[in-house]
């Protein structure tokens, strides 16, 4: 660690997209040239409500800096209403997640739509700014065995 | 342990001229199971897919690693591929290095790291995929096609010409949709009716197609090949196979004060009525909230005077439910709302009118018989002002970002018919930019302004005053001479923009297709899928996807109808594997997971299971594949981890966490 | 940076515009009540910044002529706003300080006796800052 | 604590059930066990009093699988835990008889031997026969006196109410003991800095030693196998301390239950280090009522649960951000 200490620090973010809307935004993104940085690494799930807390909590774990999820806008699901589950279960998690301490701009939701190219692009520029100013994620290691 | 081939596209300079691709290729022997690695040119060719195939066979592959472009691009070409070579076609796995990494990033190393972090992602889920065979389902050989203007009347009469049973549903009283309140068609200048008229009454006559007016889709279930939807057909109050239509009726009806929504409300109507001359069916129906015998329950005229006594007061609503294996969407447009454009004065005077009025007014089945006058006081205009690019691309919230496509084209029919019928009336257009792409567009612009004299002034409006001599006072600007006019119009006509139909957004949710924020629907893909929906089974005809002139409405709706066809004509249809599955060791029977699934495809059995060695009947999931489209919501509510989506497993999904965060 | 670049953003930053969105619709021109009075017309506002010449622009009669009427930044269709535009400029002249662009004294001169005292205080005010 | 004894031998004898299901007491005069009376002379430990916290319900699970009808003492706050089951079929109704034994609130031994209260012999005023006002304990210093509230499980001061929302029939009176706000540690806890959250779930949660009581005692935790014991996420290795489960257990235990948990606080009773875990799962319910409205797990076994169900205007999980 005391190495890399001085080194300029490079995030880990995962990025959940549902095939449908966001995986396509993110698509669309790419072939419209529209940049954002690398440090996100995109997962595809057929949709919003595939994605397990488990696997942010575990994303985290494994030393993640920040998990954004991303699905169809609501109304909008390919499967009429997995966003609508998936947007009550990352609610709860987040309060959860906040409600133990870790700082709640490292979890994000955000709705893109496959015409929304621009938006995929510029949340994902956002959401790298926001977690290089919260910094490494220190918090979402063992909240055991710590001290 | 798989056996795994890691084969790295260069996609000609698109992925390698930002990607160390040889690398990519060289890191990915490091990783677990993988067994064989190259990188090539273009995987995706025919030489590409060939060098996987030998590979499968000289390596013995057991799973497949393509770094390429989207996998919503190739991974079913790579599934092929693999399939051909005796591999499951699930044992493929796609890395997106292209939209996703190399399209994106300049810097060479970094997009290199990012390749070889989502190639290790890749390689982690193919090293725990398992060969997954596709079910079968059926295909119903009819199709749907929601909404009856020209886009969806060509495309019923496309598939119904094929030999497959369609069925028309249109909101209104008739078929004909925006086509038919059009007067003269660009660039040709035939009479709009004349052209399309003929079209109605082939697809009425048509015994492949049934079409069912004052109707609308009000739910709808199912996926490709086998749609369930249930019409709501709207009383009529009018037996349609009593009436003769001879008019009678709406001669004697006494309640007259109905703004015609076919003339756009510069006329009236009465309660009882057909929307035009030549509507299909020419059988009219009773608005009910005009209607003083459904109002008052005095009156009863109609009635009386139908001597085939087919009016009916008592007629109900019907829900029809109907199988389908496609289904298309030709809900058109309308034109946008101006309240938010006073400066138009739009809402003040009755002659800033919009173009599809003027299209009424020019009509000599219109409100004016055909007369070109002003609505105030039925003077003929001397001084006409077009205003172009009203609500087009804007990009605040007042109008639309988009160019709604027709509008050139129209306004300069326009100017030229006026001109033509009209000689002494003066025309003037305001214009941004004049966009004729089109065979012979720009020819018919230019005769507009050479032959006919239209003045053409680059340049916006910024304000209509009415005046108190009834004038209107327009004050624009023109950008090549320098200077503000200040014009004196008896008449101004707005291009206003043109939108998808707002009820676009209920069906959109309804078929669960994709829609931009627009509201127009959004195609599978944009070059190389115009037509189609992201979802199965779901086809896009005319304006709902994007605006478009008549001739290019026609030739989406065939290519529509090809679609369909093609879908209609298959026997069966190969479903996702890709569906959950119930672990009957873990399985609770709680029913948490058929509580969350939108396709009721879980039930429940008492089933007798061997649970290491203890044998006992419990109450265990089943999901019916046929029905799982495979969406995932049951698994995550499952708290015992029972529930797994094949493809996308708990395991896969949190090797990909895991290899991504390594 | 030259200080014409500078200025150039210097205008877009305090007016919040992007010139790039403009499509030179005109429509700003259209309903501007001082057009016959600038010599940089509105729409040409946008093409002055885009291009630096803010030399020209601050030395224009325009900045003075525009009414901040803002009839321009209502109905521009772009989001560009060239009211606002012209104002940064007028900025730009007001915070070089020292520079006396217009004399208090100098006013009753140039006094058209139609126009309303109120709008002359608040434009004082709001020019003099 | 007679009257229950007679009717289950009643019951028993009569052949209406085949076994009862309560407490018999055990070394100790303050930790009776659940435990299984099939026989006439079984009944001589059995025991029911001010000590007899634990939720009988998830016995059930087990229990109404056996052969002939199981008579089962529950709580109030027991019967939703009951109900909770019933609607997700783990329990059969049909083969339980449910007595609904009168509560005046469950007492915490912890909780009086912080008191100062050590060298208990016996402790009278725990038969709640009386009003439970006052408990005398004996111990080898003499005898100590002190209120029956001051010696209450923390989930008695906030309970649920006197009701029995599912029973066949009802022995001994009840009293609704809450005093105080169940949310009100919860809001103390969201009011702290970032900082200062974490600082007191870390020092809270290294107590655990993942003995598995809260998840053994939770009955909504009633899966016939725990996901942290199920190689389906790659989390099977218990003795590992670096392994996902380790860090995450409480959290996704806490998920799991969420929207399902009644709140009957067996978690923290039975937690041998003293973990409040209940917080977590009241975190959830509080978030649950604010965000989707009023909703109590095993109240009404005719509405789905808010992780099951959904409306078109739910909040946005920027809500979180948002309340800052």
């Amino acid at each position: 660690m005391s190495i890399e200490a001085n080194e300029e620090f490079r995030p880990k973010i995962v990025a959940f997209c549902c095939n449908w809307c966001s995986y396509a935004g993110a698509d669309l993104a790419g072939s419209s040239r529209l940049a954002y940085p690398a440090d996100v690494k995109i997962i595809r799930v057929p949709c919003s409500c595939r994605v397990n807390p488990m696997f942010i909590l575990r994303a985290f774990e494994k030393g993640a800096d920040g998990v954004i999820m991303c699905g169809c806008h609501p109304g909008d699901c390919h499967y009429s209403t997995g966003n609508y589950y998936a947007r009550r279960r990352m609610t709860l998690l987040f309060s959860m997640l906040d409600y133990i301490g870790v700082e709640n701009g490292r979890t994000r939701v955000e709705w893109v739509s496959a015409a929304e190219g621009v938006k995929f692009s510029t949340t994902m520029n956002e959401f790298v700014e926001k977690i290089h100013s919260l910094g490494k994620n220190v918090r979402l290691g063992d909240l055991r065995c710590r001290n | 342990m798989q056996r795994i081939g890691v084969f790295v596209c260069h996609c000609g300079s698109n992925i390698a001229a930002t990607v160390d691709v040889k690398k990519v290729a060289e890191m990915a022997l490091m990783e677990p199971g993988v067994v064989h690695a190259e990188d090539y040119q273009y995987m995706c060719s025919e030489a590409g897919q060939a060098r996987i195939q030998e590979a499968i066979k000289e390596k013995n592959l057991t799973g497949i690693v393509v770094c390429s472009c989207s996998p919503r691009m190739h991974e079913n070409t790579f599934r092929k591929a693999v399939e051909r070579a005796g591999l499951n076609p699930y044992m493929v796995e796609v890395a997106n290095i292209r939209e996703h990494c190399s399209w994106i990033h300049k810097d060479i190393e970094e997009a290199t790291k990012k390749a070889v972090i989502l190639m290790r992602a890749a390689v982690a889920k193919v090293n725990l995929n398992t060969p997954l065979k596709p079910g079968e389902s059926r295909v119903t050989k009819r199709a749907l096609v929601i909404g009856g203007g020209i886009a969806g009347i060509q495309t019923a009469l496309d598939i119904a010409d094929a030999g497959y049973k369609v069925d028309i549903v249109e909101k209104t009283p008739s078929i004909g949709g925006r086509m038919s309140q059009v007067d003269k068609t660009f660039p040709t200048l035939d009479c709009s009716a004349c052209i399309l008229t003929p079209k109605m009454v082939e697809a009425n006559a048509h015994e492949n197609i049934t079409i069912y007016t004052y109707s609308e889709v009000e739910n709808v279930s199912g996926f490709v090949g086998d749609f369930t939807v249930d019409i709501r057909k709207k009383a009529r109050s009018v037996d349609m196979t009593k009436c003769t239509g001879c008019g009678v009726c709406q001669e004697k009806c006494p309640s007259k004060k109905t703004p015609s929504e076919f003339n756009r409300g510069l006329n009236n109507r009465s309660a009882i009525y057909t929307p035009f001359a030549q509507a299909i069916p020419n059988v009219p129906v009773i608005d009910r909230e005009a209607c003083i015998k459904f109002k008052t329950g005095k009156c009863g005229l109609c009635s009386k005077v139908c001597q085939a006594g087919a009016i009916d007061y008592d007629q109900k609503d019907e829900i029809i439910t109907e199988k389908y294996g496609a289904i298309v969407v030709a809900t058109g447009f309308d034109m946008i709302k101006l309240d938010k454009y006073d400066e138009y004065a739009y809402s003040q005077s009755k002659d800033v009118i919009t173009s599809l009025e003027l299209e009424r007014i020019m009509n000599a089945a219109g409100p004016t018989k055909g007369h070109l006058e002003r609505m105030s006081d039925g003077k003929p205009p001397k001084e006409m002002v077009f205003i172009q690019c009203v609500g087009s691309r804007c990009s605040d919230d007042r109008g639309k970002s988009y160019c709604s496509k027709i509008c050139c084209m129209y306004t300069a029919k326009h100017a030229m018919l006026i001109r033509d019928k009209y000689p002494d009336v003066n025309v003037t257009v305001f214009y941004i930019d004049v966009r004729t792409p089109g065979k012979n567009f720009d020819e018919f612009y230019r005769r507009a302004v050479e032959d006919y004299g239209v003045n053409y002034i680059k340049g916006q409006v910024g304000k209509v005053i009415p005046q108190s001599n009834g004038k209107l006072l327009v004050r624009g600007v023109d950008l090549i001479d320098q200077k503000q006019i200040v014009k004196e119009a008896d008449m101004v006509v707005l291009a206003a923009a043109i939108e998808p139909n707002p009820d676009v957004r209920k069906i959109a949710t309804m078929l669960t297709a994709s829609i931009d924020t627009n509201n127009f629907l959004t195609e599978a893909h944009a070059k190389l899928r115009p037509v189609e929906s992201p979802t199965a089974g779901i086809f896009l005809s005319g304006v709902c996807q994007g605006p478009k002139d008549i001739p290019e409405t026609v030739s989406q709706a065939g290519a529509a109808a090809v679609k369909a066809i093609g879908l209609l004509a298959k026997d069966k249809l190969m479903t996702n594997p890709c569906t959950a599955h119930s672990d009957e060791l873990l399985c609770n029977g709680c029913s948490n997971c058929a509580n969350v699934c939108p396709y009721g495809a879980i039930s429940y059995e008492d089933k007798e299971v061997n649970d290491h060695g203890k044998r006992e009947v419990r109450r265990i999931a089943q999901v019916n594949s046929a029905l799982c489209q495979g969406c995932g919501a049951c698994t995550v509510t499952c708290p015992s981890g029972a529930m797994d989506l094949q493809g996308f497993s708990n395991r896969q999904i949190l090797a990909e966490v895991d290899a991504i965060c390594r | 940076m030259s200080t014409e670049k500078k200025q150039a953003e210097q205008i877009k930053e305090i007016s919040g515009v992007n010139p790039l969105k403009c499509m030179k619709c005109g429509k700003c021109s259209a309903s501007c009540p001082s057009y016959n009075e600038m010599d940089i017309k509105p729409h040409q506002f946008v093409s002055y910044v885009q291009n630096e010449d803010i030399e020209s622009l601050v030395n224009s009669k325009s900045l003075w002529k525009c009414l901040s009427c803002f009839a321009c930044v209502e109905r521009c269709p772009r989001d560009v706003k060239p009211g606002k535009l012209i104002d940064a400029a007028r900025q730009i002249v007001v915070r070089q300080k020292g520079q006396d662009y217009l004399l208090a004294d100098e006013i009753p001169e140039l006094l058209d006796p139609d126009v309303p005292q109120q709008l002359l205080v608040s434009a004082f005010r709001r020019y003099r800052r | 604590m007679q009257e229950l004894i007679a009717r289950a031998k009643e019951l028993l004898a009569n052949g209406t059930v085949a076994r009862v299901l309560g407490w018999k007491a055990g070394d100790l005069p303050y930790n009776p066990e659940p435990a299984y009376f099939e026989k006439e002379e079984d009944f001589k430990d059995f025991v029911y009093n001010g000590f007899c916290g634990a939720n009988l319900s998830k016995y059930m699970i087990e229990a109404t699988k056996l052969e002939g009808k199981t008579l089962v003492c529950l709580k109030p706050c027991d019967t939703y835990s009951f109900n909770q089951l019933i609607m997700e079929h783990r329990v059969d109704r049909e083969k339980a008889y449910i007595i609904g034994v009168g509560c005046k609130g469950k007492l915490d031994i912890e909780k009086i031997k912080k008191q100062g209260i050590k060298g208990i012999q016996s402790i009278s005023g725990a038969e709640i026969t009386d009003d439970a006002e006052t408990l005398t304990i004996n111990t080898l210093y003499g005898d100590k006196t002190i209120p029956y509230a001051d010696g209450m499980l923390e989930r008695c001061h906030v309970c649920k109410g006197k009701e029995h929302k599912i029973y066949d029939e009802i022995i001994g009176e009840s009293k609704d003991t809450k005093d105080a706000d169940r949310f009100d540690e919860v809001s103390r806890i969201e009011s702290m800095k970032p900082e200062e959250k974490f600082a007191f779930f870390q020092k809270e949660l290294s107590k655990c030693i993942r003995c598995n009581a809260c998840r053994n005692a939770c009955p909504a935790c009633s899966c016939r196998k725990c996901v942290f014991d199920s190689n389906k996420f790659d989390s099977s290795q218990k003795a590992n301390v670096d392994s996902f489960e380790e860090k995450m257990f409480h959290i996704i235990r806490a998920f799991h239950v969420a929207g399902r948990c009644t709140d009957c606080g067996e978690c923290s009773r039975v937690c041998p280090q003293g973990i409040p875990l209940h917080l977590f799962n009241r975190k959830f319910i509080k978030d649950i009522d604010e965000f989707y409205g009023e909703f109590q797990a095993g109240e009404d076994i005719t509405v789905k649960g808010p992780l099951t169900s959904f409306t078109f205007e739910d909040v946005e999980p920027s809500v979180v951000a948002e309340r800052g």
